[in-house]
């Protein structure tokens, strides 16, 4: 998909918990065609500590209202100075690179989305085209606690939500692979994004189970374009640009 | 209209603006967001005769206005260069520049001599100042007889333009370059990264795999600056100057200082277009200035 | 509450926080602002035995994240150091350090002789790396005959703790160190400022009177922590890191590469309370993770 | 004078004109004495590509209010991100640095002050100091156009003011220094800051009119309390910092 460097406007910004933000990000001619999975290398503007561009998963594109919208937790300099962009700022967006989430062979496939942390963020899209493909999403979502679980009308929207939180808090206690809707689910497809042992887990369970998984990584990255070559991830093919090759892979190929 | 047009040696540049090896793989990965054809040459990532898979991730840590990296030359080695690269590249209307590394003379010159072969390759960067690779690398770049015997090996078969890069992890800097020189490299390009480490104070270890990296970014233009300024003073054959150019005016620091051309790298990762915002502002500079000629302001300090 | 006792040889520091030479003054300059005798030691401007006027102005250029001076060891020598600035300073209840410098080991020896005399000051700091003064200054720093000529000198005439600052512009930085050690330097201090130059491209000429300067600040840290650890690793006496620090994290990431003490330069211009953060962050840190003592973790990697 | 490192409130953004930034800042507690000519080290937050402080004058203290006043030209990042400050926002000032203007000897004495450009900040407070010492102080203030020639009526509020434009679009056309009011004026004391060139002509006419004057240099500065020896004028004793020595130099000890 052919790449754009654009300077986008904040049309609206949301402070959704104390470290989670929602940026709408719009520009007067349509928004390049971007799929679920992919992200975008941010620039951050007047964070001295903050040198290269943040890797930001899609969130969410409203197309009538030409919005590209970001959940961003702010955990260090460079995301918490984009916590506080203000309507009307303008975004330095590289977009959208990498490859997405596939869409199942089949129709009507049940696909599991399970997020954990910000790692929900690029679910909310995906599990959008697989409802409109005529599949049947189904997330699962984990939080530390109630807090980190965010938006979740807008998931029910699109498919049924599971929840758990480590506290208790809100849905199931525990970890998202403990969660008793993977005891009696009969998935097709397992989509995963979030913290590297979750996903690992959910990977665990997917080979138990012999279905076909899915998984977003979150490697450190510098140019976003496969030019770099530092984000690489061990693979079947030796290292590949978790940027370019990615960031969701096929846990089969991986070797982490 | 201002004169864009630089010469190394037998390299004709449409303008002085290349792109670091590395940092802009091998131009492909920026052909949606710059027009490739508009860069005054590519210098492709670090090409080694064998293929290398690199060191283990990570391989990079964000540093005060810079980075830090030790990627190790991954590359699927010269032969794959040439039967897969070069042909994609080869008809793109601007001068690609392979950057050769190796560890020994030898397979250094076995990688040159393959690329000498290819028509539209006009020009090799010997890259003897790679701080991140056990063998060879930045061994060779650091001592004048190291250096003079890669260039020494290479020169006998390679008969385009020569550049060598240079690395900054060195006490005598104009000494190397002049030890390249004398063997018949056609020009020095300089810097290449300055050794560093960082370390992830709660896991108690290096944040790179392989503890240290080489840093990269405007955090080490002052060193790059004043290391073109030496050697430009120290030798007869064109100055290629690096370090840091995030802008235009960086870019006419570095010709004043000595060099002839200049590479832009860290830079296109916080900026992809950075290229052509810099050859947009050296024209506007220039013709500010009354410069007929690029070429007028190299070395004026 | 956690223990932050450091010992250098013979000297004792409450805390491992130090003041770089040249950035503190006298440590009377800052006294409105900071405890002095809550810092670890202050080490004060760069000494001589004949007063020196230093260089022209400009001598300081900002940078990404640094900064470049060539202030030239302006100070007016070792006699009024003695007779008007010792008296100031002798009842403040902290170390006071004197770095040293010179242009031949004969006047290095005669200005550490003249501070050997003086009861309170425990240690003093050869600067043999400075980039800025054109007689002597780093050109010991660069080879190994070139320090321990130094260090030679130096070590018969001064019997107290001799601590010896390196150039971090030398090819194999622990050579160097290991050729203090073995002349007896009881410590090493790293990094002196990174040899480096800025061009004001309106002007067409340097910014700084003398072309180039020294480099300091956040920028160069990467490049310290590597030399820190790679000296650790070489020598057995203690290592004292410095360069770019500007918060407790950085502090303890030059402990945890083999910095026994820390210095803090540039910070002070930036943060003039600078120190006493560094400190209270350094405590805050090794109790949140449990350490007794802030030497727990000197060298850890 | 004891000197202190506070983080200020911005009580109030003035924009004067498209590069002139009028900055009022406060604290609860009382600010510190603070002396005519002395200046402050402002920490510069948000900025890239600002590393060291930026002095600024004590343009004025309102102690009433319990006031500090800045004036700042927005010439590069470092003070252009100063001119973007809000109210509320904190800034860290260190201050007061410098000596200061000196007061004239004998009582009534007639002062000239001479500002140009930005330079006309630390006059606006000298003037009042020597107002209420019983001084009658005069301004002469220069720009390069009306635009640059700001808060004339606060001045004139201290004592008479004169002006020149170099393009004449108001006061007398030229430089300060011919200005008519130096041809009849009978001066006891001029004082003086504004860019250097100017500077040095009103120590020429100073000199051959034998009146004593004093200018306040701008010297490039890192530490701004005599501990780097960075910001160093000759002077008939040596290199001396004007930060600590200075800003403030009667014209007889500078080699300029
Ligand atoms: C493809 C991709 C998609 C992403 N999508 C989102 C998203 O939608 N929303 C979101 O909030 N975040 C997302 N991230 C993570 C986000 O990029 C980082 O949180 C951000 O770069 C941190 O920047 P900072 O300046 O705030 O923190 P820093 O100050 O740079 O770092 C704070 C701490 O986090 C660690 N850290 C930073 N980045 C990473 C990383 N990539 N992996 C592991 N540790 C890291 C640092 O080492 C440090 O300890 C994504 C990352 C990738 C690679
Ligand atoms: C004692 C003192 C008092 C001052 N009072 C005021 C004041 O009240 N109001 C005000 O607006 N400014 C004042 N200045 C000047 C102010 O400090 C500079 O304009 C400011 O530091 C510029 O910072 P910047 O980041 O905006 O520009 P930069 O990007 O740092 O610089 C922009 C350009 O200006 C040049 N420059 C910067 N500082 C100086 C300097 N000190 N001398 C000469 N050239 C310089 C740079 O070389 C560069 O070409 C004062 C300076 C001093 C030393
Ligand atoms: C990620 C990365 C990879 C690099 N790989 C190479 C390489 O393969 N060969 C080489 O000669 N230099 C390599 N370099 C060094 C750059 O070409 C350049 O010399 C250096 O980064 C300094 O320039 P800059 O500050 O503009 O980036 C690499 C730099 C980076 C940041
Ligand atoms: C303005 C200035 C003056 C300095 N003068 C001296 C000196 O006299 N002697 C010396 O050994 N080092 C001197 N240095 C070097 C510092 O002590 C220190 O080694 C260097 O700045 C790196 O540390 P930093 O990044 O924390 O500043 C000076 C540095 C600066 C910035
Ligand atoms: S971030 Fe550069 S290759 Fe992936
Ligand atoms: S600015 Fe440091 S001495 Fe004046």
């Amino acid at each position: 998909m052919k790449k754009y460097c654009l300077d986008l406007r904040v049309s609206a910004v949301e402070r959704l918990s104390v470290k989670h933000v929602l940026l709408k990000l719009t520009q007067e001619a349509p928004l390049p065609a971007m799929q679920p999975g992919q992200f975008v290398e941010v620039r951050v503007d007047h964070s001295p500590s903050t040198f290269l561009r943040r890797p930001i998963s899609i969130h969410y594109v409203d197309v009538a209202h030409n919005e590209l919208w970001l959940l961003v937790a702010t955990i260090g300099d460079g995301t918490r100075q984009l916590g506080r962009l203000q309507p009307g700022d303008e975004v330095s967006c590289l977009l959208p690179l990498g490859n997405g989430f596939s869409m199942p062979p089949k129709a009507s496939n049940r696909v599991l989305l399970v997020g954990g942390g910000v790692g929900i963020a690029p679910l909310l899209y995906q599990g959008e085209a697989l409802r409109k493909a005529g599949h049947n999403p189904v997330f699962l979502l984990g939080g530390r606690t109630a807090s980190d679980l965010l938006e979740l009308d807008l998931y029910k929207e699109v498919g049924e939500v599971y929840v758990t939180t480590e506290d208790g808090s809100l849905g199931e206690k525990g970890f998202v692979t403990n969660h008793s809707v993977l005891e009696g689910g009969q998935f097709d497809l397992i989509q995963t994004c979030g913290p590297k042992p979750m996903m690992l887990s959910v990977a665990r369970y997917a080979n138990e189970h012999a279905i076909e998984c899915e998984a977003s990584l979150e490697n450190m990255m510098a140019c976003g374009l496969g030019a770099c070559l530092c984000c690489v991830e061990k693979t079947d093919e030796g290292n590949l640009c978790v940027c370019k090759e990615g960031p969701v892979f096929n846990i089969k190929r991986l070797l982490w | 209209m201002v004169d864009l047009n630089v010469r190394i040696n037998q390299l004709q540049l449409s303008n002085p603006v290349m792109t670091a090896s590395g940092t802009f793989g091998y131009g492909l990965e920026f052909q949606d967001l710059v027009p490739l054809e508009e860069i005054g040459a590519i210098i492709v990532k670090g090409t080694t005769q064998a293929p290398r898979q690199g060191n283990d991730y990570p391989r990079m840590v964000e540093t005060a206005q810079g980075m830090l990296n030790c990627v190790g030359l991954q590359n699927k080695g010269v032969d794959y260069f040439c039967e897969h690269i070069y042909p994609q590249i080869k008809d793109i209307n601007t001068n690609f520049i392979v950057n050769v590394s190796g560890s020994s003379p030898d397979n250094y010159a076995a990688c040159a001599a393959r690329v000498d072969a290819l028509d539209h390759i006009p020009a090799i960067e010997l890259n003897i100042s790679c701080p991140n690779v056990k063998d060879g690398g930045m061994a060779f770049g650091v001592t004048c007889e190291g250096a003079a015997s890669v260039v020494r090996a290479v020169r006998q078969v390679y008969h385009k333009t020569l550049i060598v890069k240079l690395s900054p992890n060195v006490t005598h800097i104009a000494d190397i370059a002049r030890a390249c020189e004398s063997e018949g490299a056609d020009a020095v390009s300089l810097i290449n990264t300055l050794m560093g480490m960082a370390i992830d104070i709660e896991r108690r270890r290096p944040k790179l795999s392989i503890r240290t990296g080489g840093l990269s970014g405007p955090a080490v233009k002052p060193v790059a600056v004043r290391m073109v300024n030496e050697v430009f003073h120290a030798v007869k054959i064109p100055v290629i100057g690096l370090g840091g150019i995030m802008t235009a005016e960086d870019a006419i620091e570095f010709m004043m200082a000595g060099a002839s051309a200049i590479e832009i790298g860290t830079a296109n990762f916080v900026d992809p277009t950075v290229t052509m915002k810099v050859k947009q502002g050296m024209t506007d500079w220039l013709e500010r200035h009354g410069c007929k000629s690029v070429r007028e302001i190299v070395g004026v300090v």
